[in-house]
């Protein structure tokens, strides 16, 4: 399992910045970081998986005393929370660059903002 | 051409740094020692029956606020950004092109309807899986999500609709300024910084336990929502252009 | 202490209440922000304090009421209280700036500043390796919202390529700290550097160091950062280049803790690729941010090594760190405020700071910062660093260091001329008070940093030595008239002399004489300026300090220092020229390239040891004695201007004003004779590859000799041929030297004394003559004997001098020379400078002739004598030549019984009027009588049979049964010696110029070609990142 | 007068404007004064013989009986065996053979050229062109009496005189010289009014001072 | 060796014997040019005349302090030369006012008429005086070059500078003469000797009708004289130092007189054969073939 979700999230990391790479239009290059900031997320949450565990709440199923033996690792889990948000703020700000650039300079082709150079 | 090549050879690349991770990788038998305390202490120390939970608002708080800032600064900027008082084609002239601009087609009926319906009753989960947050899956986060949604739906159905953007910003000022001060609070009455022992326990797995992490989560609630909506709506904005 | 918590809570407190408060109170926001940094850095300062005081020891803040790895702490120790003052005050003074930026752009930006040095502080102070992860997203996010700040609509531009970096690194870090904690079983990384679960070889660590040192811009994955420093605001720019670095190297040193150091080579090799590569790209660069952000990159990537180096720097780590980081941080942020008052943008506009001088002075503490010249917190570092990484044996890094540093000081001093020269454009400065402050603020903080390294540094402060204090004190009489400066400046040299004088010994002393003596006399001449001459004495009196501490300086510290002041003090002179700026560029960059060769020598020799004692040198070690002789002479050479470095001098001494010129040839020539001579005292002979290095040297003074009599022989401008002519007495001197032997050492004693007497002299006659005719080229002189015969007087009493003919004192230097070849057990070279001997007639004779005699021009039949305070001193060196030819004695007699104690064969014997060696003789009294009756009878011999002669004038000349035309077509003086080029011409191509500037040309054209490498597209930025992560995984592991 | 002689305003390297007049600035006016022997007599006869024992002539042919003065320093003429040498200046030379024909144009120079010489100094006229003009008496560009323009020791007569007519002319000069009669160089001092008239009557571009010294 | 007044009168002598000898010797060796040339040549007593008259001209002109002092300068250098250096070996009398200086001091005060002329010629303002002073200084660095080398190997031979125990180190028959003691010291010496006569073919200085005699074109009269008696000294003066170093010195006048002709001689004989050379010409030919010998004697000392 956590191998699979491993290989999947870098499998996404690895798309997403081939598209990031490769796009040159700014709304995809944001798109293709999504995916490669779920992948990200994916292989956060992977790496904190343990095969027959179970969600770290502890509740009538889950006693406290056994919670040891019992639960996937927590901190993954809220770690990944963090990421997430971080990955959001980020892809708002660039949605918001984006837009302003598009309404500067009419165009969203990021081969076309180089008048910073050398 | 050559440059795809060449992409695609730096990705392949990093494949293979990652494949060496993911040979290097063996999941855990047992929990390491950080887990363990937390899945030992966790009840104990906060209280709180979702570990993650405690995790996140107590023993990693300071990631939190951090991430609360985040969106705190995102927002912030959105709306730097967007209300653009600088240079550039300046959208102040935007409101006045506004009126001029065809009105949007009619919403459905449906969709109307269905806002008004739907609205309460997510706020209301909303509110739910906030307040729940330290017993159940959920918290802060999720539920601010689903507050914005609500949000969201409202300006679905009515893209010209002002929602008062100065309650928003209260809000999120607020609620991140309450959150400082709670933290604060733990550190002059408790053991720390974002200590959440400054209010009782209380009964573990009741509603009003865990100390100030409820309360915590209901600022972040209040925070997040906030802040998505006021980046949704500043987003929407840039719709009415 | 207030909780170092405060660092996170109040900024983010006051962020939150700005959004409480009611729009349109941009004043109360403005003043809460600035309030709230005001107490940040005040809370900094006394966490700074009480560490600095022994009160305190580092603290470990924890959250949550838990302890670490559970919960997130935090930790603050002496380091981090200095970054973190750092930070808040560069945030203070930011703000402060930004006043009129943020008023506009309301409590929105103001939070969003704050959050920014909120997660900077984060960064210094967290030891969690996730929430160190949060704050850098943090402030990258406020970057890109604080980058808006800009005016300027590329930044949007800019802003955008970098969140796209940053999401790459971002994606790097993550994925390196989940594997890292998923290995380690813990987030807290002094938890994983003490858990020792984490090799060296951990890929993951591997991420999370190459995302963090990505943070730090390194060269070349850093188009990104370089389109920010160009566009963004400068205020902002000065926080990301000062402050934000800073932090990030704090996670950078932290993060390498983890692994047991195994990652410090990789550091290592980035910070030295980074520091060189910036550098050398920034040598093309014309704009001003851009430059600073090439600049900025640089640092970082020295700061990196000096991380990477941590296993070696024990203690003083923490010293050379801080030293260069403060340095780079307060200079670079300084720059990038006074960029904001500059309106436009190439480096050439800055010469807008000229309008008051006190820019300029704020300008020029940067740049000397930032180069690391003493006595700023850099000199103390970089000195230390060298050292220590000589005493280890890691020379190819510090020779690639000093290579990069060399490139820096050449931007930058460049750069520095262009301000200092050429024209200002008054409306190119907009300066309001609060910018002004600013900019204040950040010079005191310089000069109070300096004082501050002083006081920490092993070899104590250089701010101490009174000579330095009391050239700085002229900074502050800068408002006086010149007159009362110059009798200032005059009392002190002579003042310090008289209260040193006991102290010397004979070597010293006669330095001592030609500095604080020589230098009051050729300052006589300066009385004839007017107004107040901004900048002269400053320079002067620093030139001067560094020479009077040179020659006594007892560490090589001290001397060091003293070469460096000295340096700087006469690049400034040479930059007053006219037409100067790029001979003091070249003259700069020659004297740092030599200064680094004698500091990487110095570091050799020392192995190890910071405070040197230079009559240590003798106990070198035999295996790097040799090297260590070489470096450091070569270091002298280039001050001597050897052949091969000498291509600085003709162009600075002919640029210079004319009171300059005999101070540079005169006195400050000098320096890296005293420099030879104590290096060869110590020392003796040494020799590399069974090559005898003092051979060598003789070469290489025979050499300079020959070249630069012929190339003085086909110069047209008269201080041209001047300098030139310096090349080759200086030759002569350091022959004389490398001879190594008694009488040889006394002959360039001798030109010591002679060149001093005679060479500011001749410099000062040309000098006035230039001034009256307005030009140099002496073919456009002529005739002016009888205009100006006291200059004339001069320069014939010194052209008789320098060519050594009887009966003045010339002479007496080629007698003692002729005695001490006789003794020379190699002989090849005096060839040479038997060839070099009569040449110096042939450019002696031009200069006299062409400007005092042949056919007086008509622009030039008014002119009247120059001014009394040049010709003044030109007397009193006709005197002192005088004195000097008929009592040599005088000078040299306690000299040679000084050289006695290390040369004990071949004194001279001193008995009556007669100096006999152990070849010959010698009555420098009786020739004089001799020479003197003789021409006394043969005059008035002539007077009597000619006594009738009728005075003609200057076209009554037999001219083929016609008259002449023109003056100036009747002057030959044009290429003089013309059938002299076509027959030995060849030997003066200019190869050495050639080869520097081939050289020059090459970094240049490489730097040129490089730098398309950014092309301004931010895809091919991230690819750059890509490529860099993945290249430095290929290479770390092919290296491992 | 030439351009270059003409007064000019000239401007110094400190901006002041000031006159130049070349041939008050450039040349020395001072007319010639007359030079009587200084010495006692019996010096003096010293110094003749000397005088006449080393006759310098100035290397200057003026025109075609140039040609025969080449003879002179070859073996089979030999001049140097009396005392005679070539000098290539003015300054260092006593003699100024008027080697035949003058045009105008070349008595300027011939002008300058013997005022440039020295106190006492001879001039001799080789053939008779020099004395009345020869075959171009009516010739529109030469003079015809030398006697008119310079005071002239000796007059070696032919049309041209061939050199051992030239030997036999120095000889007699020296004989002039060794009797005190040859003071060419006072009588033109003395009449330089009268010389400067008849030269500027037929020099008509004058441009230069008055006296070349 | 110190200072003596009687040295003054001997002194005078010497220049007086000197200056005759310089006259007549100066007059034979142009007869000698003349009878290469198969001229009958000048009468013996000619360079008195010329002397005398030249001292008899009765104006002369003036360009100025420099130009006047000029020739004085000239002459002090060729009398202040020959006063330098001890003429006859072992007389007391004779070595003149050698006290003063050793070798060197000979060596350099060579230059110090050379300076004071071309100064002088300078002022004058002519062209042509500009362009000899030119082109000798050119000359003479080279021409001095193997000179200064063996001046410098004969001093190692001898291991002294002063020019009397240098000669009495060549003293007890001709073998001991440093001709034969160190040939290619002498060699070079001589090679650069013939540079520094003023004769064919290192002449061009003076070329008299391209830049009329060079630096001396503006003097005349007086000024003449007192070069004109130089030219008479100087040679000599230099010739002694050559007899001095290499020939083994003259312990009599007789010797004196036979040294100095032939040495002169040799100057003349390479004159009247060879044609002149370019300035150019000349500094090349002097480090070709003149500098190698001296090398070789430094090195081989």
């Amino acid at each position: 399992m956590a191998y699979i979700a491993l290989a999947t999230g870098f499998l996404l990391i690895l798309i997403g910045l081939y598209g990031a790479l490769t796009h040159s239009h700014i709304l995809r290059m944001i798109v293709a970081f999504t995916v490669a900031n779920t992948g990200v997320n994916l292989v956060l949450v992977g790496v904190g998986y343990m095969g027959g565990r179970t969600a770290p709440i502890l509740d009538k199923a889950v006693e406290v005393s056994a919670a040891a033996q019992r639960i996937i690792d927590p901190l993954p889990q809220a770690l990944v929370l963090t990421a997430i948000v971080i990955g959001l703020g980020v892809t708002a700000l660039m949605l918001t660059y984006a837009y302003r650039l598009y309404v500067t300079r009419g165009t969203l082709d990021i081969s076309r903002y180089t008048e910073l150079k050398w | 051409m050559i440059k795809r090549f060449l992409v695609l050879l730096l990705v392949l690349s990093m494949g293979v740094m990652f494949s060496q991770l993911l040979v290097g990788y063996s999941p855990d038998r047992q929990l390491n020692a950080t887990a363990h305390y937390y899945a030992t202490q966790t009840a104990s120390e906060t209280g709180a029956a979702n570990i993650v939970s405690a995790i996140i608002v107590t023993y990693r708080g300071l990631d939190t606020l951090g991430e609360v800032t985040v969106l705190f600064l995102a927002a912030a900027i959105v709306g730097m950004v967007l209300s653009a008082k600088q240079g550039g084609q300046s959208p102040t002239s935007a409101s006045e092109a506004e009126r001029q601009l065809p009105p949007y087609p009619p919403v459905g009926e449906l969709l109307a309807t269905g806002t008004q319906l739907l609205v309460p009753l997510i706020l209301m989960f909303g509110a739910y899986v906030i307040v729940n947050g330290h017993l159940t899956p959920g918290g802060g986060f999720q539920g601010g999500a689903i507050l914005a949604s609500g949000m969201l739906l409202l300006l679905l159905s009515d893209p010209l609709r002002t929602i008062g953007h100065r309650l928003i910003s209260v809000v999120e000022s607020f609620s991140g300024l309450a959150f400082v001060l709670l933290g604060i609070l733990g550190l002059l009455l408790a053991g720390g910084f974002l200590d959440n022992k400054i209010l009782p326990l209380g009964t573990f797995g009741s509603l009003f336990s865990a100390g100030a992490i409820p309360v915590i989560y209901i600022f972040i609630g209040l925070k997040v929502g906030a802040e998505f909506s006021s980046m949704l709506l500043n987003l929407a904005k840039t719709e009415e252009r | 202490m207030v909780s170092a918590l405060s660092f996170i809570a109040l900024p983010l407190g006051t962020a939150f209440t700005l959004g409480l408060l009611p729009q349109g109170m941009q004043r109360v926001n403005y003043l809460l922000t600035l309030l709230a940094l005001a107490l940040l850095s005040l809370i900094a300062a006394s966490w700074l304090l009480a560490f600095a005081a022994g009160e305190i020891a580092t603290q470990q803040i924890f959250t949550a009421g838990t302890t670490p790895p559970f919960s997130i702490n935090l930790q603050i120790g002496m380091a981090e209280a200095a970054g973190l003052l750092l930070l808040n005050l560069t945030g203070l003074l930011s703000v402060i700036y930004l006043r009129d930026t943020l008023h506009q752009q309301g409590a929105r930006a103001m939070a969003v500043l704050l959050i920014f040095i909120m997660a900077l502080s984060g960064i210094v102070l967290t030891r969690d390796l996730f929430n160190l992860f949060v704050f850098i997203e943090l402030t990258t996010i406020a970057t890109g919202g604080l980058i808006l700040l800009s005016h300027d609509k590329r930044a949007l531009g800019a802003g955008f390529k970098y969140l796209v970096a940053t999401q790459i690194i971002s994606i790097t870090l993550l994925i390196g700290t989940i594997f890292l904690y998923h290995d380690s079983g813990t987030l807290n990384i002094d938890g994983m550097a003490a858990g020792g679960l984490i090799t060296g070889e951990s890929l993951a660590l591997f991420l999370v160091l190459i995302a963090l040192i990505l943070e730090l811009k390194p060269f070349p994955a850093n188009g990104w950062a370089l389109d920010i420093y160009e566009s963004a605001h400068p205020a902002f720019s000065a926080i990301l280049s000062a402050a934000a670095a800073t932090a990030a190297l704090f996670a950078v040193d932290r993060l390498l803790l983890v692994g047991s150091n195994s990652w410090l080579p990789l550091a290592t090799a980035v910070g030295v690729v980074s520091f060189v590569g910036a550098n050398l790209l920034a040598l093309v660069q014309r704009n001003d941010r851009r430059i600073l952000g090439y600049s900025s990159i640089a640092q970082m990537g020295l700061l990196l090594v000096v991380v990477g180096q941590r296993d070696i720097l024990g203690e003083s780590y923490l010293f050379i760190a801080g030293g260069i980081l403060l340095a780079h941080a307060i200079a670079k942020a300084g720059l990038f405020w006074l960029s904001g008052i500059i309106v436009a943008r190439d480096l050439s506009d800055w010469r807008a700071l000229q309008r008051n001088p006190l820019y300029i002075f704020a300008f020029a503490t940067f740049i000397a910062m930032l180069v690391g010249l003493p006595p700023f917190p850099g000199f103390y570092a970089k000195w230390d660093l060298v050292h220590l990484l000589a005493a280890h044996d890691r020379i190819a890094l510090l020779l690639a260091l000093l290579f990069a540093s060399l490139l820096e000081a050449l931007f930058l001093f460049r750069w520095f001329g262009y301000v200092i020269k050429g024209e200002a454009n008054p409306e190119g400065i907009i300066c309001a008070r609060n910018k002004l402050g600013v900019i204040a603020a950040a010079t005191v903080a310089a000069w109070g940093v300096a004082y501050l390294w002083g006081e920490m540094a092993l070899q104590g402060n250089l701010l101490y030595s009174i000579p330095l204090l009391a050239a700085l004190a002229f900074l502050l009489l800068e408002w006086l008239a010149v007159p009362y400066k110059n009798v200032l400046a005059i009392s002190v040299l002579l003042g310090w002399f008289v209260v040193n004088y006991a102290d010397y010994n004979p070597l010293q002393l006669i330095f001592a004489v030609i500095i604080l003596v020589g230098g009051p006399l050729i300052l006589l001449s300066s009385f004839y300026a007017r107004g107040r001459r901004i900048g002269f004495y400053p320079a002067t009196m620093l030139m001067f300090a560094g020479m009077a501490q040179l020659i006594v300086a007892k560490s090589s510290f001290d001397f060091f220092a003293a070469w460096e002041i000295l340096t700087i003090g006469s690049y400034y002179l040479i930059l007053r020229g006219k037409a100067s700026e790029p001979h003091a560029i070249s003259y700069i960059i020659f004297s740092l390239g030599g200064a680094f060769l004698m500091l990487t020598g110095f570091a050799l020799a020392a192995a190890g040891d910071l405070n040197f004692l230079l009559s240590n040198l003798s106990e070198v070690a035999p295996a790097v004695a040799p090297w260590v002789f070489l470096l450091l002479a070569i270091g002298f050479m280039t001050k001597t201007a050897a052949i091969g470095v000498h291509i600085w001098l003709p162009g600075a001494h002919a640029e210079a004003e004319s009171d300059v010129s005999p101070m540079l040839s005169g006195i400050l020539l000098k320096a890296g004779l005293f420099g030879l001579m104590v290096l060869m005292l110590e020392m003796g002979r040494q020799s590399l590859y069974g090559v005898d290095l003092t051979h060598v040297m003789l070469w290489i003074g025979a050499l300079s000799a020959l070249l630069g009599n012929l190339m003085a022989a086909f110069q047209e401008d008269a201080k041209r041929l001047l300098a030139y002519s310096s090349i080759a007495q200086l030759g002569y001197a350091l022959f004389g030297l490398a001879l190594m032997n008694h009488l040889g050492w006394l002959l360039a004693l001798m030109f010591v004394i002679n060149h001093f007497i005679y060479k500011s002299m001749l410099f000062l006659s040309v000098g006035g003559v230039a001034k009256r005719t307005g030009t140099r080229l002496m073919y456009r002189m002529g005739g002016l004997i009888t205009l100006m015969p006291l200059s004339f007087i001069a320069v014939l009493i010194g052209i008789i001098a320098v060519s050594g003919v009887p009966p003045l004192s010339g002479f007496g230097g080629r007698w003692i020379f002729y005695n001490a070849i006789m003794t020379a057990e190699y002989r090849l070279p005096l060839i040479i400078i038997f060839l070099a001997g009569p040449i110096a007639f042939l450019y002696l004779f031009r200069l006299i002739h062409t400007i005092f005699l042949g056919q007086l021009k008509d622009e030039h039949r008014q002119l009247r004598e120059a001014p009394f305070w040049m010709i003044l001193p030109q007397m009193i060196f006709v005197a002192c030549l005088m004195v000097f030819a008929l009592v040599p004695g005088l000078a040299l007699k306690r000299v040679d019984h000084y050289l006695l104690q290390y040369f004990p064969e071949g004194g001279l014997s001193w008995d009556g009027l007669t100096i006999t060696s152990h070849f010959g003789y010698w009555s420098p009294i009786s020739i004089m009588v001799i020479v003197g009756v003789i021409f006394m009878t043969l005059f008035a011999w002539l007077l009597f049979v000619n006594r009738r002669a009728q005075k003609v004038k200057q076209f009554n000349i037999v001219f083929a049964a016609e008259r002449p035309f023109r003056p100036e077509t009747t002057h030959f003086a044009w290429n003089f010696f013309a059938p002299y080029r076509k027959a030995l011409g060849f030997l003066t191509e200019p190869l050495v110029t050639r080869f520097w500037d081939a050289i020059g040309e090459a970094l240049h054209s490489l730097a040129e070609l490089l730098r398309r490498f950014y092309n301004g597209n931010g895809q091919t930025y991230s690819v750059h990142l890509l490529a860099f992560v993945v290249i430095t995984f290929l290479l770390a592991r092919g290296v491992s | 007068m030439k351009p270059e002689l003409e007064k000019r305003i000239v401007k110094g390297p400190d901006g002041f404007e000031f006159e130049v007049d070349p041939i008050r600035d450039y040349f020395c006016e001072t007319p010639p004064t007359v030079m009587t022997a200084a010495y006692s007599a019996i010096i003096e006869k010293l110094f003749n013989w000397a005088r006449a024992e080393s006759i310098w002539i100035l290397g200057f042919g003026t025109g075609c009986g140039a040609i025969e003065m080449r003879p002179l320093m070859t073996p089979r003429f030999d001049a140097y065996r009396y005392g005679v040498q070539w000098r290539p200046t003015p300054r260092q030379s006593n003699l100024f053979i008027i080697s035949g024909y003058l045009s105008v144009k070349t008595l300027k120079r011939v002008i300058r050229s013997y005022e440039q010489m020295q106190n006492p100094k001879y001039v001799v006229g080789l053939g008779s062109c020099t004395i009345n003009g020869g075959m171009y008496w009516d010739s529109y560009n030469t003079i015809k009496r030398l006697d008119d323009y310079l005071p002239v020791d000796l007059y070696i007569a032919g049309c041209m005189p061939r050199p051992e007519a030239l030997l036999a002319g120095i000889v007699e000069l020296k004989k002039i010289i060794r009797a005190g009669k040859a003071e060419g160089a006072n009588i033109y001092a003395e009449k330089f009014e009268w010389y400067k008239a008849n030269q500027k009557r037929v020099i008509h571009d004058w441009d230069m001072p008055d006296y070349n010294w | 060796m110190q200072f003596d007044w009687m040295q003054i009168p001997y002194s005078l002598l010497t220049l007086f014997i000197v200056l005759n000898y310089g006259m007549l010797l100066n007059a034979l060796i142009a007869k000698i040019a003349a009878r290469v040339g198969r001229r009958h040549g000048i009468p013996i007593w000619q360079n008195y005349a010329d002397l005398l008259k030249n001292y008899g001209i009765r104006s002369s002109i003036t360009h100025g302090v420099m130009f006047y002092l000029g020739p004085v300068f000239r002459l002090a250098g060729g009398v202040g030369l020959l006063l330098f250096v001890p003429t006859i070996f072992g007389s007391e009398m004779f070595s003149n006012l050698s006290f003063a200086g050793d070798l060197i001091l000979a060596l350099y005060f060579v230059f110090f008429g050379t300076l004071g002329m071309a100064l002088g010629a300078g002022e004058s303002g002519h062209p042509h005086a500009a362009i000899g002073v030119s082109r000798g200084l050119s000359q003479v660095t080279t021409a001095e070059l193997p000179f200064a080398l063996a001046v410098f190997a004969v001093a190692l031979q001898y291991q002294t500078l002063s020019v009397t125990d240098i000669v009495a180190a060549q003293q007890g028959g001709f073998l001991n003469w440093t001709l034969f003691t160190n040939p290619f010291a002498v060699a070079a010496a001589m090679l650069g000797f013939l540079g520094s006569m003023m004769r064919p073919p290192f002449d061009v200085v003076l070329a008299p009708q391209e830049i009329p005699i060079g630096p001396p074109t503006e003097y005349h009269s007086s000024y003449l004289a007192l070069m004109q008696t130089n030219r008479m000294i100087f040679p000599i003066a230099k010739i002694v130092v050559y007899m001095n170093l290499f020939f083994g010195g003259a312990a009599s006048w007789p010797v004196f007189f036979i040294k100095v002709f032939f040495i002169y001689m040799v100057s003349v004989l390479v004159g009247v054969v060879f044609p002149r050379f370019h300035v150019e010409q000349s500094v090349r030919w002097f480090l070709v073939w003149a500098v190698p010998f001296g090398i070789i004697a430094v090195l081989m000392v």
